[in-house]
């Protein structure tokens, strides 16, 4: 994983674990940072994201709601309205769709709407996509009815330092963000650099591996999978690169199209449904923007267009390492 | 064995169960004739207010009337009136003090016009230049609320901020009968009440959600019977009577201020012209009905009991219909500004900071504009 | 004045308003040991259906029991456990005739169990074969509902559709406490209550959603009494009573068949064990609480008093053990087969005839699965 | 137009009125078939589709309900799977978002879920798009949501007689449709053949004027557009075919390809804003599948990425004329 300053005092911490420690420093530095969601108070969190919070800062910082996602989300841009810098829960991403009105409606908009005059500063957090063995529900990929939505920023980490960073920065942004928590990486380890300032900000892509002869572009869940794709690939003598966009919304159009012009060959990798996504736009704007240094059209490697499935069969759905090395198998190569 | 359960909650509130139930006839202080139905007048309000109130109403009732105007001469979009209603609209905001806060619904423009929001920014929206014509935060009016009911959880939120820095902010919460029906109505008085929030949730039941009348909305004993499910007190009050809609909204504001948490008051009333000027109200109901309800008219009744009780003259009626008048002018010049929305506003305002993405979008459409020739038009063909 | 809104709901609603109200206590005819609170017994439901339903504990009890130990083998992937509230699972289904519609949420699969379905086609979404283990036109059992409040309209619509074609079904549809504050639970309660549908709300409320306890769900008088802001008859009835359960739910069905429209129960209940085996209750509640409510156990209670009735002895008690250890021992069997799911299963359903892209995207998954080879495994790396 | 069979009986209709025409001879052949939701029982519709059903079919087939969105879908969930037919109205397209929970996790996925044994044969009708001067919340273009959903079809007609036949068969379909009605043309008039069968069906696009140069590809409100942008652009001389998606999911690709294909450039026009959007796909697919026969990047003319502007700026928003014409000047042509 690149990092930026290696001089820093690091921490070995899992992206669970960075997330707290985002949320604690931000409402130890900002006495209008309050946590709320469902669960989020004495519980910490079904995914234990918020452990800790109340104890230790109090029921007024952060604090269990009532059961309603809509009422959650509206509550937020209320006290966003009013000084506040709401982080909010929604407790799997498919149960954030009875909120989907105010996000849309409100959340969204309310900045353009009243011209500027009212900032919506909040955060909301969705515990994201599949991977875990969950059931029905529980492992939806929303990204994109969020990122087709103007008026919001959509931020997936792939890591625990940028789940820090981001979130941090998420947190203390003027305007909504909706942050994605891949639920399979809540575990995974890795070192977050906590004094250094962050590194590369949301907006901006990051090439986590270097590689000339193909790019993988993606994000959240699927970046460890695409390195896994490239190590393998590797083995076979096929040198992928593989940039993770950390912020769906803004895109990094110079990051990605750099990055696929100096291999000629891309391929999108992302959990969702494939039909009118995140994935879609990617390949659309690459195909826009560097058909010319294309050496064969852009493949997609997404979920099927299929609700997700029961967990014995969602290691189907998920992108593998197998579907992505055929992706790239196929994006006629002339030895082939 | 109910001892056993021991959720203070449950102890409190079945002591409570009857304060939270309304009274079983709206509380109307003002008969349609004027006359009080009350014997001592000092339950009333007091006069100044009274006047105050009945010289809101006519600027309000002017303002519809212009506003109405205004759309037949194509000069705004389309203009929802509150012709009939203005009882309400003129309680609403008559109760607040400045440092509360006013959450009015697209219908609820002579609320805003009441609390001194500029009426010619009230109707932007409506004249089409832009989403919201005024600043939320110079009178404290949250934005006209288009989707129905989903500016209530808005409203909860900003009182809750209030509260947690120690403010003794009050917030009323507009919203008609059919927005009852909503999920996010039921979602925000449950916040409310078990934050303990000073909202008061104030439901004009004008007995219609545009075509569909109150009886396919709902089947309890009144709206403020809606209340009882959240543990929030709840009244229902004579709509067209400001005597009774000033007692019992600043009651219930106060009672909100005192830190006894949210409170329902449903304003029985009447829309008495369509729903707006798109609508056809001969569809679904008949000339009697509305005519009944003509003869309850909020400003005919507090001007009768006014003259009745010697407070009101000529001369300070003519006062009012100035004032009124002087603000039908200043709307109807400001609304006659043709202003043209300067088409680099499509893309400042969403973010803070541009996206890239904004950035180039904006690019593209100066460089159109730039370029526009007669041959191509800028309207969509 | 009144006379004169002249809405028939409102007459006829304001004289059945206290019918709308719930008891102020929860009903209970047995008390925690047993005894009858009320002095004729003939006032208790018929022997029979006492004996009956206590068997329904047994074997409902013993299902959540073999259900968990699945879970700890590893079998099962999650149970959200329904021990302790037997009564409320086992009187939902006992109340309804097999013309009559079921709707449960993921906590209810032993009041499935109870209407007959197959209890390892019951725990098919919870071991992960597949989102729905059985046919629910089978047994007019819907689909356990995850996403929470989200079935109860669906059970009005289903309700509505049987009243159009003149058929006397009636649709029981359950909730936890935590499910009342969703925006879903107010409008499926105000749908039923203005088309007057037969449905039965059932609320089991075991105080808590997951680690939020009902203190900061309502602050209300009882969940029943949300039934009043819809014109709803609310009851509270002591969820571990199944003598009580039987009583009140059985009158609100026959209402409800008898054309009196919906009604809302609440069972107060208690769920002795974490909230699934995922969770850990001991970070949000006492011992002690759990403690208390074991003393109120369903099964020892209506034990106690059909035994101290003289309505069971030992060798019928062993025979409602026998009967739930077969239903055990055949859940663990069935359970214990293993399933492989069919891949192309994945696309066989969304469509009834699938588009030309899922019949792309199968042939691409047939295609890797033919390919399958050691170096290339199919689980996600 | 293209119609199919030029023998049979004609009637002019305007959109509206074939709607209507479709949901009265639907109410008429199947007993089973419900008309619900905000004012469409005796008002008729804040757009008058629904008028005089309440009246001739009575109150139980066509009425008023609550206003609430959720609960109209919700309730239409219980009705379908319990033997009706009920198609709902969400008065606007910004109004359906309450609803979203029961129609991404319910509507979409029952039939799935339950592995074919519930069926839910529902219609979503939705006054879509803008270009009619609304208010805010009145004019949003939401098909992607919809379209990235797996398990709804999701269908825009262009043109009255679409309107009337892919209605009459999203109602008999046993699978739910979101039917997606563009306001601006509910007033547009034009031949209905209401007696030949309807032509081609749900998924098939069709080629609304031939063309050699490059291919417009369009559904919905945006056809008309393209229509003209080819009137205009022969008179300079290029010949533009157009493409009439009509069913958004499910997608012609064979009937796209083919067209792209023979011309070999392509624009893409849509109203909703263009990230992660129907457009993206259609760009996507079109990249991908017909990567070889593409002389020039596959263009997108769509809505910014912003909130539907105020009536006053919304000519900026949509695509225009203008903007198709600079699209296909832009598609690389040899004598440029
Ligand atoms: C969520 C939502 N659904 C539908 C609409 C369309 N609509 C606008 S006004 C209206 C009726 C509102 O009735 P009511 O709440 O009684 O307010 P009134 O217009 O009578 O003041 C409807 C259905 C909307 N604005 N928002
Ligand atoms: C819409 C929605 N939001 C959140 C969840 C996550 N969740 C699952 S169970 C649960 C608590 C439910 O509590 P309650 O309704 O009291 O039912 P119980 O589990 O106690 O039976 C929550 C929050 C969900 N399933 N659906
Ligand atoms: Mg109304
Ligand atoms: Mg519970």
């Amino acid at each position: 994983m690149t990092t930026t300053s290696p001089a820093v005092e690091r921490e070995t911490l899992s992206t669970a674990q960075a997330i707290n420690r985002a949320l604690r420093d931000a409402l130890a530095e900002d006495p209008t940072v309050l946590v709320l969601g469902e669960d989020v108070g004495p519980l910490g969190g079904v995914f234990r994201v918020t452990d800790g919070l109340t104890a230790e800062f109090g029921e007024d910082r952060c604090f269990d709601t009532p059961l309603a996602e809509a009422g959650i989300a509206g509550f937020a841009v209320g006290l966003a309205m009013n000084g506040m810098r709401p982080v909010i829960e929604m407790q799997f991403d498919a149960f954030a769709y009875p909120a989907f009105e105010q996000v849309v409606s409100h959340i969204a908009k309310m900045r353009n709407r009243t011209r500027g005059r009212v900032e919506l500063p909040l955060v909301i957090r969705v515990p994201y996509a599949g991977g875990v063995g969950g059931v029905e529900h529980h492992s939806d990929s929303s990204e994109a009815y969020y990122a087709h939505t103007p008026g919001l920023h959509v931020v997936a980490p792939s890591n625990p330092s940028d789940a820090y960073w981001l979130l941090r920065e998420a947190i203390a942004s003027p305007d909504p963000v909706v942050f994605l928590e891949p639920k399979k990486l809540y575990w995974a380890k890795g070192e977050v650099a906590l004094a250094d300032g962050g590194g590369p900000g949301i907006g901006t892509a990051v090439v986590r591996r270097p590689g000339t002869d193909a790019t993988l572009i993606a994000y959240g869940p699927s970046v460890p999978v695409a390195l896994e794709a490239a190590e393998a690939a590797a083995r076979d003598g096929r040198s992928l690169q593989v940039v993770d966009l950390r912020s769906i919304v803004p895109f990094d159009d110079a990051g990605v199209c750099a990055a696929v012009e100096s291999t000629g060959r891309a391929v999108v990798i992302a959990e969702a449904a494939g039909f009118a996504s995140v994935a879609s736009e990617i390949a659309a704007r690459v195909g826009e923007r560097c058909f010319h240094s294309l050496a064969a059209p852009v493949r997609r490697v997404t979920g099927f267009d299929i609700p997700y499935p029961p967990p014995k069969l969602e290691h189907l759905q998920l992108p593998s390492v197998d579907r992505i090395l055929d992706a790239v198998d196929d994006l006629q190569w002339e030895d082939a | 064995m109910e001892s056993e359960w021991n959720f203070d909650q449950y102890i409190y509130m079945v002591i409570n169960e009857d304060l939270m139930l309304p009274s079983r006839e709206p509380v109307m202080l003002l008969d349609p004739d004027g006359r009080p139905t009350v014997d001592d007048t000092a339950a009333l309000p007091a006069a100044d207010d009274l006047l105050r109130g009945l010289a809101g109403m006519v600027t309000a009732r002017r303002f519809n009337e212009q506003a109405s105007v205004l759309v037949r001469q194509g000069r705004l979009a389309v203009y929802p009136s509150s012709y009939g209603q203005e009882a309400c609209q003129v309680a609403a905001a008559q109760v607040l003090d400045d440092e509360d806060w006013l959450f009015p619904t697209y219908r609820d423009t002579a609320a805003a016009v009441t609390r001194g929001v500029d009426p010619v920014e009230v109707l932007g929206l409506l004249k089409g230049d832009w989403h919201s014509g005024y600043d939320p935060y110079e009178r404290r009016v949250a934005p006209l609320a288009t989707p129905l009911a989903t500016q209530l959880p808005h409203a909860v939120g900003v009182a809750h901020a209030a509260r947690l820095r120690g403010e003794s902010t009050v917030v009323l919460a507009m919203c008609g009968d059919g927005a009852t029906s909503e999920g996010d109505f039921h979602e925000a008085l449950n916040f409310a009440a078990v934050f303990r929030v000073p909202v008061v949730f104030f439901v004009q039941n004008n007995q219609y959600a545009i075509s569909v009348p109150l009886s396919r909305q709902t089947v309890a004993p009144s709206l403020a019977h809606k209340g009882v499910g959240y543990g929030v007190p709840g009244e229902q009050v004579d709509g067209n009577d400001l005597a009774a809609l000033l007692h019992v909204l600043s009651a219930a504001v106060g009672r909100a201020r005192a830190g006894e948490g949210p409170q329902l008051v449903e304003g029985r009333t009447y829309r008495m012209q369509a729903h707006t000027n798109a609508d056809d109200a001969t569809r679904y109901r008949g000339d009697d009905e509305v005519a009944a309800w003509a003869a309850k008219d909020p400003l005919l009744r507090l001007d009768a009991y006014l003259r009745g009780a010697g407070l009101l003259d000529d001369a300070r009626a003519a006062a009012h219909a100035d004032a009124a008048e002087r603000l039908a002018r200043h709307t109807r010049d400001g609304i006659a500004v043709d202003v043209v929305p300067d088409p680099e506003d499509l893309f400042r305002f969403v973010y803070s900071t541009p996206t890239p993405q904004l950035v180039e979008q904006l690019a593209l459409v100066r460089d159109e504009l730039s370029r526009d020739e007669p041959s191509r038009e800028e309207t969509p063909r």
